[in-house]
């Protein structure tokens, strides 16, 4: 009876259960009655090879089909140096646990202190997490994070261009605790923040807002910290870090509270997940921020050294009492778009940002040429932009065909909001990534569906 | 060995990495306009500027400074470090996986999903209930999902006065936080002189106000509650609901089914039970599983099997939505489905099994140098309680655990659960071998032994690390996150 | 001016050029003249980033074809474990030189140490070295060793059952040396050591056979070495290590040096190499053995260590005097081996080399029923065999409609002779790894063909 | 720390790999017959029996007690000891070239043959040589393939008494050892007080009996041979070759070629030059590069691309024949090829320009408590003569490398080139940073100074690794050199 990664020899059995004073292996469950002893073995299949199962997923893999995308919506197909994979298979980072044994885990601890602080720096907020699941969840712990900030308060303002799944997952955090959520309406694909004032009173926790949104648009906070904090509400602020190297931050938009998601800082594309949620916020918050915390401290001989801090904060020790129940996190990703941006530094993060910008600038502006689609709001944007199909037929045409040259064209933005409304918008996401040559592929099939 | 923050290494100038240049025409990237000021960020971030080699060699030494499952035995009890299986490592790192949009046309991600749905139908055989969703990203997020699945179960029956979950005194911190996140009061039952529930506590909080009994079984005592199917009668009697939370599932492996125990809601622990790595922290992996009476909430989208193939199915009004922004950990998930493929159905409950040999031959062998307050018999893990070594010798469970170091092995969790006083919880894991046991066992012995001789010695460990133990005080009241 | 690897700023090159008391760095080439100093950069293209690069490698990726691989010759598509990359990948020992220095080397040499253990252990050999470039130049240094222990020997005896290109190889060796090649000549696919005496004299150093030989079949040595040992000749043999857990070793057959390739023990395919070459010998020889050697001895306090030791054999010492020039080895691709046997274990050996016995005799005899192939010789054989079709149109026939089927049926024997004789023989391997489905595969495929 | 052998953990019956059983029709395997008796294996071989942990913890551990460019500055001279891109190992695993066979018909191995074509293109520019082969797997068999051509060449032209090589007495070991076995002669040449060739020596021994002048340039005290077309003049003049060791190629890429230097026969070492990994030893790769000479000779199969792309081909008479298995190795080539396309035309010649740089500031920075007996100036690698500390203090050139290990470096080469009295050699390689460079010139100078001050701390270093310095005569007089 062997099994795979199951050291025991019938030997050892034998001296084992000797040891504890047993006769069999199914004495060691007699502390289970008969009733609950499965008679019957579960029915997954036998196990199986190493051989067996590589041949098995090489089949399966085969049915993933791979296309050039200009897919976004929140996972993005950016450039990722070499030296993130390699670093961060590095099997004491891979199968380690959270490092709760700090004097065993230095290693791992300063790791998460240099994420911690590139967040702050990139956002401009002066103390980051050490990641949250991802981005929509950084969102509805945001959320949580205002509620419990602020008395009585049990409404959070969510713009309505915050990416659909994220909405999606804020009303999921609203349900049935007695929270809500009160959306902040757009206009010309920005959120209104004409309407803020009107829609903000003292059950107000605070806004959470996109950037780019939904759409890809860029938007503008300017004077919103000031209307929020003037009801003691907070302002959270969320967006695609890489764009961060273009757009102003969170924190010069003295925001309160900055989450995202580091997707596109070093993490593939992987089907969705795991990506990194993060979350920074100003120091007054600082004991009401979820999730793990790595702070630089000294021994008894005055050495300098990294360990978990702030746990009281935490769910393993405040039990019901926490503002988050966190525990596992996304660190080996976090870990990844810490390797991601030491290798890159701020030029390289810009340019990856200049570049994405300028090739969707150039694509844009070069469908915006033909009949039949648009875009239709005069807005700026970043790497991803909003096209508006005429017909529903034709769009379908377009995708299909630029398919068959092997791209992916876009996402529908029905496909995350399951609205007939949004079918003829089409979201086109182009990363610094993408060549010339598919550029350029792209157009040409673009005008031989669209003449 | 020490290594300086990378920012440290900082030089300007200096790259690790560059881009191809940017290709467009002159003319366009002439006329491109920038950002509006408005918007427009100017400030850089302070960014490390080294070389690759730089990158290289400062994570490499990083990785030094740090211990996983791979470099010794890692002991840590309720975190069900197991090893972590190089063939889902490899697997993991395929470009038909790794290379594949969250929103491809389902036609063109048949695979993944395939993986998904297959994953799925062997949770659901595993743990005995019928369906279940991959999107949870942890255990909490799982308890989470799981909760506001019983939340929304009751407002849609109208029961809105079921406001009160019921979780015992020992459970892991999560469950009552989870609980609290998603708007329930917490009521804490007691145990009883075997570390089971107090049947008599539990029936005295039982009532209509109650919506759930939140047990992990086995517990954290690594015992297993021999009432089960009798405090499930007694929840449901209330018309309550059971949950499962799976954390200690790799005790019983095709031994014993949540579902069959009488269960209504399940969340697992990839990380733990289906050997996905923990990745200094994550990300980890949530599943949860359901019988008939919950599945209306579970979040979407649900995969289904079609004759056209796999499709993402957002129909179901009753759905608490989503709760990830995509479908989950999908390279966890993957991991996971290769271990289940490896192991199949023996093999799981082989290591089940064989868990379970291991926590009982170490609490054997430790029981006359410790206490083991709850007698040594024990599932999967065990707790032991050093509260002697603290009275007779100022030896605490954190030296105990601290000496462990030094010997190079990963401590086991201390002082939890909390109603054992220096407690240290031990899990071995099937993965360890006998020797690596005797080996363990006797590095244990002789610490104990030298805590009764030396306590000043002990107290003072660990010895062999880049640091010795830190300030945690200092840590909190000149607070340094970040650089 | 920034290049890949090169960490220096413009700020960097100034300190340094004005410390060493230049003014630019093309003073750093004063010494060469100038008509020396290159006037252009060399004509090979400009520099590429990683991710143009990796574009550009995945094109021409793409023009290599995989298919179900029935190829032999030298080179097998055995099962290797996961552990087997997982851990040769680890950083300090893939990006480490020659371990000279033994104190900041243990891991590494304690890994040459079990390696050097495994293939005596395999062979049945007193000694082994930390691995040759490949089973063709372990041939050769083994020829050199012969010679190089008997005086006025310079004759080594070869089988002409050698594989064609160690026969080549050796060829090579002997070129222009005044030693040269005798061939032992084969009967009935095997070598015919019935003429072994006649060919024996007091010129000869030795004789080199080879099992399973280039036809696949398995010879057998019974009283070669006693017939050799009495003219003080050597005996070496040559073996696919694999197979040794089905035949007799080296050892067995008391020759007195053991080679081969470990290829088949956990390295890839990788179109020919890397391989790992391997020699072992008999105690006696321990101080003629090529190549580098790792020792167990003691510190000052009698803590046990391993080291390089008996270095005075090797060139860097002995210069001309040295009996080999070998320097670099294969020290990744033997520490493969070392984990891929590590992981196996003596009963995973033997299952493998059972179940490749076991499938390339269930194919061979189901080939052998059918009309225009047969199987000539009947001598024992391994996990390859030889086919020998009635005409060559046939043989192309049937080697394209397996091709079509995905299948690559076999290599011809004259694609390593270049010999017309040598264009009717197709020889077959078949490893535990090919599965029932695909030996089925083959057949049908075959039936279709030879009806 | 310390790791038992893997034998020492064996245990029977254990495992850490399965196969799939063995699944032909039963009555087959029943009638199949075992091998002859006469010629079977009865008797099993030791090898460990462990679980599929136990083998990653063991060279996961090992792998700790080995030190690598990845973990620190390696100034290891001859050996270029730089920075091996994380891209050309991730290029070096995809399945599309470790899957591929030898054998395959050719129409299904153009990308491979592609690579090692533009590869040979590319090396022939680098060296300004014409024709070129693969096949040879290391430095030391590139001289054994170069000067057996150099023999054939020789034979062809019914030039049987040239016999002899000329070799700077500061060679590497290995040119004489590969004139040996090339049934060649080995006559050694001075040098002069500058560190170069001693020409009238040269001139002395250059008669009809040479068939080649073997060098290295910059040789191997960092010194570029200044009178290098003349030394190329005279041999030519006496009707030998010019053969060049492209062991410190590193120094001079993209600024001069062998080529023009008048070299005949050239070899390279990809995992120096190229920055392969040296894997603890190998595999390396020792391409030879020739004139038109030369080329009749080189060995086969050729690469030549055709109308129907690439083929091996296996004509030419002349050639000596095969001198490896297959075609080379050829992932260490494809690793190659992918440093070159990185680093083009230009970055090659940045790469050494900043190679001398590196050594020149490392020189500089040492002359002072050092003596460099041939000036300090040098190209990409210099040498150290530590006499004096051996001679004032009894401190000699082992000591201080070991005690460089305690910094944590790599020591240098010791006790090369023969030539310089306690040598030490030291070659930074361009991918040392300014800041790398000045902490181990600050680590060096201050071992220096321990050496006077403390001259028997030194020689006991190194203190910090697992084992002390081993007995390296016990090592010989009682060898143990298997389990």
């Amino acid at each position: 009876m062997i099994y795979p990664y199951i050291p025991h020899t019938d030997e050892d059995r034998k001296i084992m259960l000797e040891a504890i004073g047993l006769s069999s292996m199914e004495e060691l469950f007699s502390g289970l009655s008969e009733d609950i002893l499965l008679s019957d073995s579960v029915p997954i299949s036998h196990g199986r090879t190493e051989d067996e199962v590589q041949r098995m997923i090489d089949s399966i893999a085969q049915r993933n089909v791979r296309g050039i995308p200009f897919l976004g919506c929140g996972c993005y197909d950016h450039i990722i140096p070499s030296t993130v994979e390699a670093l961060s298979s590095l099997p004491s980072f891979v199968t380690a646990y959270t490092p709760y044994q700090a004097e065993m885990s230095q290693g791992l601890l300063q790791a998460i202190y240099e994420f911690q602080s590139m967040i702050c720096e990139i956002t401009s907020m002066d103390v980051a997490n050490a990641s949250l699941y991802d981005g929509a969840n950084a969102a509805s712990e945001a959320a949580s994070l205002m509620v419990g900030a602020k008395r009585h308060a049990s409404v959070v303002l969510v713009s309505s261009t915050l990416h659909p799944f994220t909405l999606q997952v804020l009303q999921t955090w609203a349900k049935g605790t007695g929270k809500s959520l009160r959306i902040v309406k757009e206009k010309d694909g920005v959120v209104d923040l004409s309407l803020l004032s009107s829609l903000l009173d003292s059950t107000c926790a605070g806004l959470i807002v996109q950037s780019p949104n939904r759409y890809g648009l860029l938007e503008s906070y300017e004077g919103v910290a000031e209307i929020l904090h003037e009801q003691k509400a907070l302002f959270a602020i969320s967006n695609d870090p890489l764009s961060l190297a273009m757009q102003k931050s969170p924190g010069q938009w003295n925001a309160d509270i900055a989450i995202g998601d580091t997707q596109s800082l070093g993490l593939p594309l992987a089907f969705g997940g795991p990506s990194c949620g993060f979350m920074a916020v100003k120091e007054a918050l600082l004991r009401k921020l979820p999730g793990r915390l790595v702070g630089l401290t000294e021994d008894g001989k005055g050495r300098k050294g990294f360990t978990l801090t702030f746990q009281a904060r935490e769910q393993h020790i405040k039990r019901e009492r926490a503002t988050s129940n966190i525990c596992s996190n996304q660190a080996l990703a976090a870990l990844m778009t810490t390797i991601h941006l030491s290798s890159l530094g701020w030029d390289g993060m810009l340019e990856a940002a200049n570049q994405s910008y300028a090739k969707a600038h150039y694509l844009a502006y070069h469908l915006a040429q033909l009949p039949g689609m648009t875009l239709v709001w005069d807005k700026p944007f970043w790497c991803e932009f909003p096209l508006v199909f005429s017909d529903s037929k034709r769009l379908r045409k377009f995708m299909q065909e630029l398919r068959n040259e092997g791209i992916f064209a876009g996402v529908r933005l029905s496909t995350l909001t399951r609205k007939v409304k949004d079918e003829l918008v089409l979201l086109v996401a182009v990363t610094e990534k993408r060549s010339r040559e598919e550029l350029e592929l792209y157009l040409a099939a673009a005008r031989r569906v669209m003449k | 060995m020490r290594e300086t923050l990378l920012i440290e290494q900082s030089k300007q100038g200096r790259k690790a990495y560059c881009f191809p240049p940017l290709d467009l025409p002159k003319g366009f990237q002439q006329a491109l306009p920038p950002l509006p000021e408005s918007i427009r960020r100017e400030q850089p971030a302070r960014l490390p500027e080294v070389s690759e080699l730089d990158v290289v060699r400062h994570f490499t030494r990083l990785s030094t400074m740090a211990h996983g499952v791979d470099n010794g035995m890692y002991p840590l009890g309720s975190c069900t470090m197991k090893y972590n299986p190089k063939l889902s490592e490899h697997i993991a790192k395929m470009d038909a996986f790794t290379k594949i949009h969250p929103l491809q046309d389902v036609s063109t991600t048949q695979g993944s999903l395939s993986i998904m749905f297959n994953l799925l139908e062997d949770l659901s055989s595993i743990t005995g209930m019928k369906w279940g969703t991959l999107q949870p990203c942890a255990g909490a997020h799982g308890e989470y999902t799981g909760l506001k699945m019983v939340k929304s179960y009751y407002e849609k029956r109208g029961e809105t006065g079921r406001t009160k979950i019921l979780i015992p005194s020992s459970a892991h911190g999560t469950n009552p936080a989870s609980a609290m996140v998603n708007g329930f009061a917490v009521v804490s039952i007691g145990s009883n002189e075997k570390g089971q529930v107090d049947l008599e506590d539990l029936e005295a909080k039982l009532d209509d106000s109650v919506a759930a009994v939140m047990m992990t079984n086995p517990n954290t005592l690594g015992i297993f509650e021999q009432n089960i199917l009798l405090i499930s009668k007694m929840v449901h009697a209330h018309g309550a609901l059971m949950y499962y939370d799976g954390a200690n599932m790799n005790a019983i492996l095709g031994m014993a089914t949540p579902g069959e125990m009488g269960f209504d809601v399940v969340h697992l622990n990839l990380h733990k039970t289906f050997a996905t790595p923990h990745g200094g922290g994550g990300p980890g992996s949530g599943p949860v599983m359901v019988n008939n009476t919950l599945r209306p909430f579970l979040p979407k989208p649900d995969i289904l099997l079609t004759d056209s193939g796999y499709v993402l199915d957002w129909d179901g009004e009753d759905s608490i939505g989503k709760v990830s922004m995509f479908w989950g950990n999908f390279l966890v998930l993957l991991r996971a489905y290769v271990y289940i493929l490896r192991m199949g159905s023996e093999g799981l409950r082989s290591a089940s099994a064989h868990a379970v040999l291991n926590a009982n031959y170490v609490a054997k062998r430790l029981c006359d140098v410790c206490e083991i307050p709850y007698g040594e018999q024990c599932m999967h893990e065990f707790v032991i309680s050093l509260e002697e070594y603290r009275q007779n010798n100022g030896v605490r469970a954190q030296d105990i655990a601290k000496a462990l170091i030094d010997k190079g092995y990963h401590p086991p969790t201390m002082y939890f659960p909390s109603l054992v006083s220096e407690a240290l919880m031990i899990e071995p894991t099937e993965s360890e071998s006998l020797e690596t046991l005797d080996a363990f066992i006797l590095a244990f012995r002789s610490i104990l032994a030298q805590a009764k001789e030396d306590p000043e010695y002990v107290k003072g460990a660990p010895y062999t690390t880049p640091v010795g133990r830190l300030d945690e005080v200092k840590a909190i009241k000149e607070p340094n996150l970040r650089y």
